[in-house]
């Protein structure tokens, strides 16, 4: 959001309701996703997604540590969503920082929402997200990544999780915010749903909107969250319809 | 093993009573318990609060300082939040550097305070890029019934509302003078149990939810920050309808938090 | 104690003997102690000596954390003293400062002279003492706010502990310091006394005394625990019999 | 229990192999898995490089800031180079502080930077005493089948190689430049199987060895580093062999540095 | 198991012969252990000592360097101590951050130092606000066998009593010159074992103790620092006694100090 | 190895090859070795090596903390290389930094190269090195007090492990550098030798060195160990033929 005292704005919305890349308020950044890109993970994602450029492995069921948080009835579902250092304009010291620690423990819940964690009682599914270059929207890249690599891991799910951020940027509401929209724009709205259930799993909001705005921004979130839900279930296919010809090639 | 059981027995029977529209504590699904703010509770802090949701309590004190602006903001001041979930107040805390808990309680509400503008922090700069004040939002939490989201706001936007700069102290003017809050912003939480989404969650209510939102209003009918927690799933509708229940228990404490204000 | 090339000492002791608030030397500030503040913790007290504001509770017994501190024979006594980064007059950071690990190992040692220990062998007993508003003698504070809270969850031990801190002020010896006493006085002297036994369990000071004076530092310290005792036993009995009118309002 | 076993029969295996000759992957004994370098991978850094080594791969992303320099060397820059192995990248990596693996694998990678004289630190001075560019190499590991040191060198020198100082942002000069490179280290690495010692060693071949050692080399015949590791030993007259081979497979790797240059 | 037997029986022995005021090694209640004094131990210090006690051994060095003074003591130099109960000295100290029993020692001989006035801090200013010298007084344990805090506090007022400041090398001054010591505080530690409490406890009469207790005292006939330590109780008479047995040992342990000055 | 932008540089071989403490290039400095130093230790050495002064203790086999880095099959080795706050120039802050953390594990690698650890299966063999004194060579002092104190615990071990380090000074290569020779020189080069094999189990290198520099880096180095070598065994006969004196004497 707006920083307080900070230098000009760029113009974010021009006549004709095209925004600083060209795009429309409804309109998403290109995305990539490719599943199973690290050959040692149980399960793995790339996702490329406007500038942002996030990896993410998923490792188990596997022994749970440290130990004591092992739980009888289910599997423990432990997310870190980590930054490199060189992956934003200033450089970044190595570690969680509290943003980081706080993405990490909503992830988590959402992933949790979906997982038939029951199914595997003692043992952990970690999943791990890297946010390698980073241009807003880092969170939802990586619920993106991890889900593709949850289902490429084999974990049972109700069901992918898409995610996306709406914004309110020059008081128009709009999607999938790039770095100059989320730094100059007015809010800011990351979500992630469950395509079956038409609910949400992962909401968070700053910056100000109206209520009607507010609802606008949900609809269109969740619109933008089906478009992403094709391309992620498009990439397990693509995965999967390989390992085959992979299989031959062996 | 008798301790789980008892929970889940628990956690049933609170299903089953908002299944009915009813509470363990007899509250409808939209009542609010009792709160109570308490201003001025901490003399060494610049301003504080000591603010009560039934059981929950949460302490805060503000302290300002003179300091440094950011380099990519000369001409502010620097506002910093932060929460303690100190094992004093619930056997479910633990000692040791701050759980993603205590940190996800002081980053809601840090963007709260933030998002509605309460403080406006260009007035904290006494020198542009040289020097400005420091607010320093602490939060100590007192007793944990639930809900501690909406208490250490509470407790953070009164213990604002009557902070007073220590200007003559540090030098920095002849007399101390009141800290302008120039918005109330306060955090709504809710928690979903089976059908039904009710306010203002007890710590059992909290352990039997299918998910959590707060939604963080102010008094011009601004959104300013949302965040949905804990396992569980909510639909757009949910949300439509709990920032609209946000908004009228949010018009109710802050006439408390004015209230209190001295 | 005096800080090496500090501004102007407040006069510190008048004419008439009288001190900074008007205190007699062997004068106590005035104290409120009350027992069963915290619902949810097992034992609690909240104590306001003069400008002091002290919280403490007590969890336990309970299973021990980490785990491989349990003793086969007895329960451990955990003990955490913290300041609130408000407390005092500039901003503490939050977490245990070297003086703060001091005093929480002390009073510690203090409570297990007097708990009956082997009565709940492989459990842990914790108290917490937060300070939540400081004004010099808060470790004995903190002491007496623990002693009640140890009472209050129905813990067994030889005696209360009432605590009281004497010291050196503009060359007389003093009861109970003022932060102003405290800052500029000669010297600090906080003890915990056994009633039953006359013996002390905490013992520290800091400062300068000579021989006499500290004789009669004790034997000063010694009366003002008996003081506070007073206060201790009072404030349970109002705890306890408040207890059976709330259990019939139920 | 069973990993156990499975584990010590795939270790004998390797080394029955390595009597032969033979590796697992069908590679003699001296050669080198297929490197790729991808330069630029990253655009918020610097300069940045991905580099494979067969299924390690290790990124690298360079960033330069203004800063001070030390106190005794007032007229020279400050490099610090850190190596990440993120969980991400092995089921055999834990979150938490850098581990012992982590820090050796950053310092054996920062010596041979610096002892090349890699990059002219004089050269990154602004001011002297005063202001100078700090160079920060760091390395996040994204794939472990082995041979960590050799990926973390190959993707420091190669980020290096493309680096652009951003001047004009930060007001110090009127346009960016590159960054000069002057030398260009890369390190070799081998294990002792049995009586064989094998180049470029994978996760299996590390977990069997008996020791390991890196050789790091520049273009200008000189060693300028090396470690020797993990259980188990070298006579003087596998260290001068090793040293030969890793000459050969530096010039070779140096090529594709250059090569990789954009 | 058969440990914690052991462990018992030792300490029934040991109460046993206290109750005939007699002690393992053969000591009389108030026998102190044989002390040296090696001044001058390690030569990278600005003032360093080795002091044994029995088999307990401190080494402390001083280090001295110029940094700013405390903004509330513009007008005087910083000292600060601290002690580390290595590893090495000891089987039951671990590896890990400094914990209370280290924190313990680190503060009780810093009170001492700093209560005796030991250092005249306001010599240790160069420039008012601006430059001051900074006292590091670091204790390295290299042998536990009970009673370190009189081990550290000699060692320390030791290094101090010998250090020379390196004003020539920081350009402060023309020559270096030897620091100020105006007086000699010497801790001195008893236990109590039954009715009989002893002086300078061994590691064995540490663990049977029930109660210790220790009084710092300085050249001029001032108790400078106490501090009760250990599961245990004292009564106002026990304290008073042992203050006077804490003069009459400090007195010949400050001769040593004395005599091993250099 | 010389800092960028140094002062100026001594000189550090004349004109007859004489280093600038006076030794020839294959000379070592003085050495002492005494074993058993500690009585509260398994085993320890001290060592003072030139102007080093280095402690060694050891510990085990005992129970292994933290007790997941216990193995079935074998003791695990743990070592901690630790140098005292004033054992340099400039105060070092106390704690292990990333240079001590990585000495620490190729020492202990190097230890674990010649202990026969499966004869102490599921426990810990701890080896604490202090350097007290620091003037350039402390891991070899520390591998040398280390070995010397595995010796003196009892531990079984294929030999002992004599180190040294080799180097390039003004452009010759020189045995065991100075301080000086360290800061300024071009090249270190410290090993640890198995004298029954003749094989290195440790050995770094930093600096620039030719090939044939290198090659005559080793053999020098190797000669050096073997003289250190029996100074170690010196220590212990030593030690052994002093104790049953200590023994009679008691």
């Amino acid at each position: 959001m707006g920083s307080v005292g900070a230098k000009e704005v760029p113009v974010l919305l021009d006549a004709e309701g095209r925004r600083i890349d060209g795009r429309r308020l409804d309109e998403l950044r290109p995305i990539q996703i490719r599943a199973g890109p690290l050959p040692q993970a149980d399960g793995s994602a790339f996702v490329e997604w406007g500038a942002n450029k996030v990896m993410a492995a998923v490792y188990g069921p596997r022994e749970v540590h440290p130990r004591h948080l092992q739980q009888s009835t289910k599997a423990v579902i432990q997310c870190r969503y980590n930054m490199a250092a060189f992956s934003v304009d200033e450089r970044k010291r190595p570690g969680l920082d509290r943003r980081s620690q706080e993405i990490s423990k909503v992830i988590a819940e959402a992933f949790e929402s979906v997982v038939f964690a029951e199914e595997f009682p003692r043992t952990s599914i970690d999943v791990y997200i890297e946010v390698l270059q980073a241009n807003a929207g880092t969170r939802c890249a990586g619920l993106v990544a991890g889900s593709v690599a949850l289902a490429d891991a084999g974990i049972p799910m109700v069901d992918l999780l898409p995610a996306v951020a709406v914004g309110k940027v020059a008081g128009a509401i709009a999607l999938d915010l790039k770095k100059e929209e989320d730094n100059f724009g007015e809010a800011d709205l990351p979500m992630a749903l469950v395509p079956q259930s038409g609910r949400l799993v992962l909401l968070q909001m700053e910056g100000h909107m109206t209520e009607p705005e507010l609802a606008k921004a949900l609809d269109l979130g969740v619109e933008g969250c089906k478009v992403i839900y094709e391309k992620m279930k498009a990439a397990l296919r693509e995965r999967y319809s390989v390992r085959p010809l992979a299989a031959e090639a062996a | 093993m008798s301790d789980e059981v008892a929970a889940e027995i628990l956690q049933t029977h609170i299903l089953d009573l908002a299944a009915e529209g009813r509470r363990l504590d007899g509250r409808a699904p939209d009542d609010y318990r009792t709160v109570t703010i308490e201003p001025g509770f901490v003399a060494t802090a610049d301003g504080s609060a000591l603010v009560r949701i039934g059981e929950t309590a949460a302490l805060c004190g503000v302290k300002l300082e003179p300091g440094k602006p950011f380099p990519d903001t000369p001409n502010a001041g620097v506002l910093t939040t932060n929460a303690e979930l100190i094992p004093l107040s619930s056997p479910t805390f633990e000692p040791g550097p701050p759980q993603p808990g205590a940190i996800e309680v002081s980053r809601v509400v840090d963007r709260a305070i933030r998002a509605a503008e309460t403080v406006d922090l260009t007035r904290l700069c006494v020198t542009p890029g040289e020097k400005s004040w420091v607010c320093y939002v602490d939060i100590h939490m007192l007793g944990h019934d639930g809900n501690l989201i909406d208490a250490g706001m509470l407790a953070a936007v009164s213990a604002l509302s009557g902070a007073v700069l220590p200007a003559k102290r540090f030098g920095i003017a002849e007399a101390d003078y009141p800290l302008d809050v120039q918005h109330l912003p306060v955090e709504c939480t809710f928690v979903r149990l089976g059908d039904t989404i009710v306010v203002d969650p007890t710590f059992d209510e909290e352990h039997a939810a299918q998910g959590r939102i707060t939604v963080a209003t102010d008094e011009s009918g601004r959104v300013v920050a949302m965040q949905k927690g804990l396992v569980g799933a909510f639909s757009p509708d949910d949300v439509k309808a709990v920032v609209r229940r946000a908004f009228v228990h949010g018009d109710r404490l802050r006439e408390q938090v004015r209230g209190a204000r001295r």
